[in-house]
């Protein structure tokens, strides 16, 4: 048992402070979101020229060929600095569903080939298996029919994994299939909306829009999973980077504010949240580094690790983004200082791949599996 | 002890309720529902109609022209106004410089002024938060110099809600520097047109502008706009402890807004195969907030009888704050939980259309993060509350 | 609209205050527990001797006819000085059950015969109409069969109150009839334990034991139910009254206890948590009101009024015993202080007839039949 | 990063196991399982049993006596000692006095005290506590004079755990009265039944007799029974934070007792017409507590990992204890509560039949009030932790 950095992840973990350091000038943030970027480019081809973009992609495929410390250390930095890239889903979700011989993968690496993932239908709230869109064969191919209702940073994805239901009834777990769209599809109408926490996300409508079978037919649902759980681990290093980016943040400005003629880090009350604030970044690292380590594991005590840590950073999440704002006060509420920012991307985080409320049921369940 | 309501009570109930049904019209109600905070043209059209049925004041006494409702009735015309979804009335005018100036004003002021606010043709703003002060008011630095008939003032006032829309400011500044701090401090009126005033907007967590930086640079008051003697201005706000009782008791209903929209959205949300709202988590997390605000709805009742009967209610009007504040919070987190993806949802690209309630929910629950922060941090409260009613 | 006392309800709340100062010395509570006093009977003859054994039982019958507030402010006095009567179940549940007529109703007023409910079995848990105990006719009576699992200061009864099924199944809403069963009935076996509140309780197990209708046959689970509601609001008073004496005794505490050279009152994080449990009595307080206000409220008014205060107050309480305890430090936990004491009775009182859990349910269930 | 524990790490969890398998026998295993403490004697024979197989000290090192156990191997003892309801091992000797002697203490002391610490033969109690001092320890007033080659005590000691079956006691007592309370403070180790010690009964909120009061009325000690240098005892206390963090680490590994316990009643109890255990609410907060159990797991991992890489691991350990008791407050809680009116019961009168867990649930419950108080109530814990760790 070891939670040490080997020196190469170290070096990876200070590289990604310069860069959190670099992108992290929030005046930059504000003037490139208030200009309509859907999306922070220069980091994402600095990203990609720090082959960070290919750090899951297999080296055979060109990437790195890593696993989910780095791909952590990575998401930390973004989380830290509020990066709007489309990370966890195109460098970290596609690729554990692509074969390493698919020349997608040589575009995400490159940062030229965004994929985005589209999982979510609006009958089935954070249920993976919830799938009415249809593929039917049509000649040689398949085309699909439906509707998906949230595809996280999808607005600028050149292509889409859609699953679709092949065979069974509407939420079984047998039946689904993984399929590749072209953002340019025919049929495809791609609603982009601009999410609150500046990323730009999409609802999908496809109407005989033909597509590419990825993996098994009538097999995709566990694929799918594991995929997803990897994405989540990545998105709770992201909220773990912002979580901790408030905590010092607002320990730096109760040890400066001052109220009543005394700093606020000297009143006892304020000095107990802060604690608290301390203590949830520790709980949450804790499952943070519990969930990566499983990533690998059996598929119940993976789905039992990342669920857990996907409800109670959400809930660590929460507090310590509330209290940030609480502790600054009024400007703490306001659009200018990163606070709120990392507030509106925790909430957001929250709600990937099914927001806490969803993860402890799926929690206690494979609870109840491992121990049955 | 009773909870029952009197006959003539009874009566004035339906009078209200007649009117809310002929007068709150649809996109309004609308508005009120999905959780959109009105824009000042909105309220002061509410306001006029509200004038036109002799209602402009519903907390003021008759003889600077209000209705001289008992609390029961402002309470039962508040519990109405919820159920109908009608528009609050616009609160600073009515609520905070109104009453300070009927009851510290000149005559000439209060002539000037007062009728004003009635009609809705003046929109009041807030002077009193600066950057560096936060919930401590009292260190307040903005300075107005006597010259001549006039003050000059100068400095900087923050967080000042719809000055962008505000016809009037009423301002503390300081006249004196003085050893204690609440001392030397004046209550000043000021046209917002005066030369020498700039606003500058905020935006806020929830992407909308309702607050404001302003800046007083050499601006010209005539002293006449000076509110009762000179340094003696932070002593005028204690009128308002009073009547905030009945008020925060009264506002304390509105959350039953919140939780009908919240009821509306888990009912249409698919869940495994059923609604939301029959979740039962869910219906647990509902349940515990319909719990807590029935006994929010109990406090209110004693602190508005105990209005009524003249009885001081002790720290409850500041428990009330606190406890409004904690639960509005809560149900516009579960608002937004309800939307689930929705939530990561803001504003659609042009083309393509807005679903529902969804920006709405997101910005309620972001924008009801300042509750526990303004009008005296609930830290703040809880440290009055200790001090004045606990004696620690 | 009116939360005022009228004069003769402020003599009585006097006199209730005088009765508990007297009562409230605790070393002579703590002599006649030690000694294994059952209940309070020098208390329960005094309370006899100023009439409020009979202040729910009507004028015809003896009592003094009065209603839920004059209920409840003799019971406040009673939390507040810990006095172990069966004043709710015998004095507020009993006589909303019985007749006029009823010569039980003397003996209750006198203090000379005890009737307890005993409206618990263990398949049941908190639900009052799940009845597995069978009535069957035997020559012109009737003779129960059954177990009953939990009757509140059950050990000291004379007589008890049992529902028993005379149609339908185990949960059926219809079908239970109310028996009255004197304690020294043949075949009634009374099972006596003390609680941790030094209350004295009691199981049941019924053989063949002969028992008298009391009300309609078939028909006794609506007055049964709006009898339990009157006793649940007695013992919330009750528990109001131990929540106020503790809020008062860890206050004063605070203002003289020294810890690091200054009053434990003089830091911010122990008067803010003073604080909230100060607003958590005014929450409860609030809910006490209104509840009581509401027990002669059409059924489903009734219900949601008493079940949310049953709920609330339940949370409210404990987190008041709680913090007292936590406070008080090391004195808070141990047995000679009366701290200790309110938090054993609290904890009881939240599990009669329903905990927080079961009547949180049954708000929201009353709350969705008013708005339908 | 990895969770993996070597080849050699599972051979010792097998021989563990092997072992626990052996010796928890079925009373004790019982009385485990149902949350009880088990009496000093019965703890006593368990230490007897550890000490024949070699392990009495599993965190001391072997110079001493210890095993010399990895941090990891003792996790794993832990671990496997929590699933199989193996009891605690005496605390007071082998974690507080002990490390202290085997430390400071002289040659002599530690031939003459040592050996029966890891035989078992002598239970030690803790003379920290006094009243009126609570989480203040510091301000102790127990005082020991110098009258020869003895020093003479007196004074009061209070929380005194299992003082009634102590065969010694190890004292913090004042030899000099200095401006700053934590100078003048010496250690003293005392034989129990030295005359003029006192032991009065403190029975606690769960009705048991586990602390006491000890008094202490002109008890002379032997000069050579001080440890380390008069006046410097306060600092003898800092060897065991270090060591404290592995052992808060293991201790939160009890937990998962507990939570099977509850589930184990939950299953067992009807409720509307299924078991309790799969009714949402009970599941939903259970399923809560167990997410903030794998969070503690976590942190104890980790902490564990730094204890073994030599890493400090910053304010951690205070963050364990905080988390750790307000776990065990809720998992006990939640156990109560699954008993229903049973909860209610505590003890059957004559003649009549226990039922099950009834009484140590609710004896649990209420016992685990004291962990958010002893060892430096959790709002001091927080106190530490804002200086220390956050420089507030």
């Amino acid at each position: 048992m070891d939670f040490s950095l080997s020196p190469e992840q170290q070096m990876l973990r200070d590289s990604v402070e310069r860069f959190a350091a670099e992108h992290g000038d929030f005046p930059a943030w504000r003037r490139r979101v208030a200009a309509g970027e859907a999306f922070d480019a220069a980091a994402w081809a600095q990203m990609a020229q720090l082959g960070w973009l290919g750090i899951a992609v297999p080296e055979a495929a060109g990437g790195m060929g890593f696993g989910p410390v780095e791909t952590m250390l990575v998401a930390e930095g973004l989380g830290r600095s509020l990066c709007r890239v489309p990370y966890a889903g195109s460098c970290v979700l596609a690729p554990a569903l692509l074969a390493e011989s698919d020349p997608l993968l040589g575009g995400i690496v490159a940062g030229t080939g965004q994929v985005a993932a589209a999982v979510s239908e609006a009958e089935g709230r954070y249920d993976l298996a919830h799938v009415a869109t249809r593929a039917v064969r049509l000649g040689g191919g398949w085309v699909l029919e439906g509707a998906k209702s949230f595809v996280p940073d999808g607005a600028t994805a050149d292509w889409f994994i859609v699953p679709a239901r092949t065979t069974g009834g509407v939420a079984d777990a047998a039946g689904i299939t993984l399929f590749l769209v072209p953002a340019t599809a025919q049929g495809l109408e791609v609603q982009r909306h601009r999410g609150p926490d500046h990323h730009h996300h999409a609802r999908l409508v496809l109407r005989q829009v033909e597509a590419t079978v990825l993996g098994e037919v009538d097999g995709g649902l566990a694929p799918l999973e594991a995929a997803v759980d990897r994405a989540i681990v990545a998105h709770l290093a992201e909220a773990m980077g912002s979580m901790e980016a408030l905590r010092d943040t607002t320990l730096a400005y109760l040890k400066t504010r001052e109220q009543f003629g005394a700093t606020l880090g000297s009143f006892q009350a304020l000095q107990h949240r802060m604690v608290d604030m301390a203590i949830a970044c520790e709980e949450a690292r804790s499952l943070l580094y519990l969930a990566a380590l499983q990533l690998d594991a059996p598929v119940m005590a993976r789905r039992r690790a990342v669920s857990g840590a996907k409800a109670r950073v959400g809930q660590c999440a929460a507090f310590v983004a509330h209290q940030a704002v609480q502790l600054h006060g009024g400007v703490g509420t306001s659009d200018e200082l990163a606070v709120s920012h990392h507030l509106r991307r925790l909430r957001v985080i929250d709600v990937l791949y099914g927001d806490s409320a969803h993860h402890l049921r799926r929690f206690a369940a494979a609870t109840d599996a491992m121990a049955a | 002890m009773n909870l029952a309501f009197s006959a003539a009570e009874e009566a004035f109930r339906q009078e209200v309720r007649a009117f809310l049904a002929a007068n709150v019209d649809g996109p309004m109600r609308e508005m009120v529902r999905t959780g959109m905070r009105p824009e000042p043209a909105e309220i002061q059209a509410w306001q006029r109609r509200m004038h036109a049925q002799g209602w402009s004041a519903p907390t003021w006494p008759r003889e600077h022209g209000g209705t001289g409702w008992s609390p029961t009735q402002y309470f039962i015309y508040e519990t109405e106004a919820a159920r109908a979804y009608a528009p609050v009335q616009p609160h600073q005018g009515l609520e905070l410089i109104g009453p300070i100036i009927f009851t510290y004003g000149s005559e000439a002021q209060k002539a000037k002024y007062l009728p004003r606010i009635l009609s809705g043709e003046a929109w009041w703003c807030q002077g009193y938060s600066e950057p560096g002060a936060g919930s401590d008011l009292a260190s307040l630095k903005t300075r107005a110099v006597r010259d001549g008939d006039h003050y000059v003032v100068n400095g900087q006032k923050i967080w000042t809600s719809y000055a962008q829309a505000a016809t009037n400011i009423f301002c503390l500044v300081r006249t004196e520097v003085k050893p204690r701090k609440q001392e030397g401090i004046s209550l000043l009126l000021i046209d917002m047109d005066t030369p020498g005033i700039r606003v500058r907007p905020i935006i806020t967590l929830d992407e909308r502008h309702h607050v404001n930086e302003v800046f007083f640079d050499e601006v010209r008051v005539p002293a006449e706009n000076l509110v009762g003697e000179e340094g003696k201005g932070w002593g005028y706000g204690k009128v308002l402890l009073d009547r905030e009782r009945g008020i925060s008791a009264a506002g304390a209903l509105r959350l039953a807004q919140f939780v009908r929209v919240v009821k509306e959205r888990a009912a249409a949300v698919r869940a495994a195969g059923g609604a939301l709202l029959a979740e039962p988590d869910f219906r647990t997390k509902l349940a515990q907030i319909e719990v807590e605000m029935l006994a929010l709805e109990g406090m209110s009742l004693r602190t508005l009888a105990d209005a009524e009967a003249g009885v001081d209610s002790g720290p409850r009007g500041s428990m009330l704050k606190i406890r409004w504040s904690e639960l509005v919070q809560r149900i516009t987190e579960l608002w937004a939980e309800a939307l689930g993806t929705d939530a990561a949802l803001m504003e659609p690209y042009a083309g393509v259309e807005a679903a529902d309630d969804m920006p709405h929910a997101t910005a309620a629950y972001l924008h009801m993060r300042v509750t526990t922060i303004y009008g005296g941090a609930n830290e703040v409260q809880r440290n009055i509350i200790a001090r004045r009613a606990l004696g620690l």
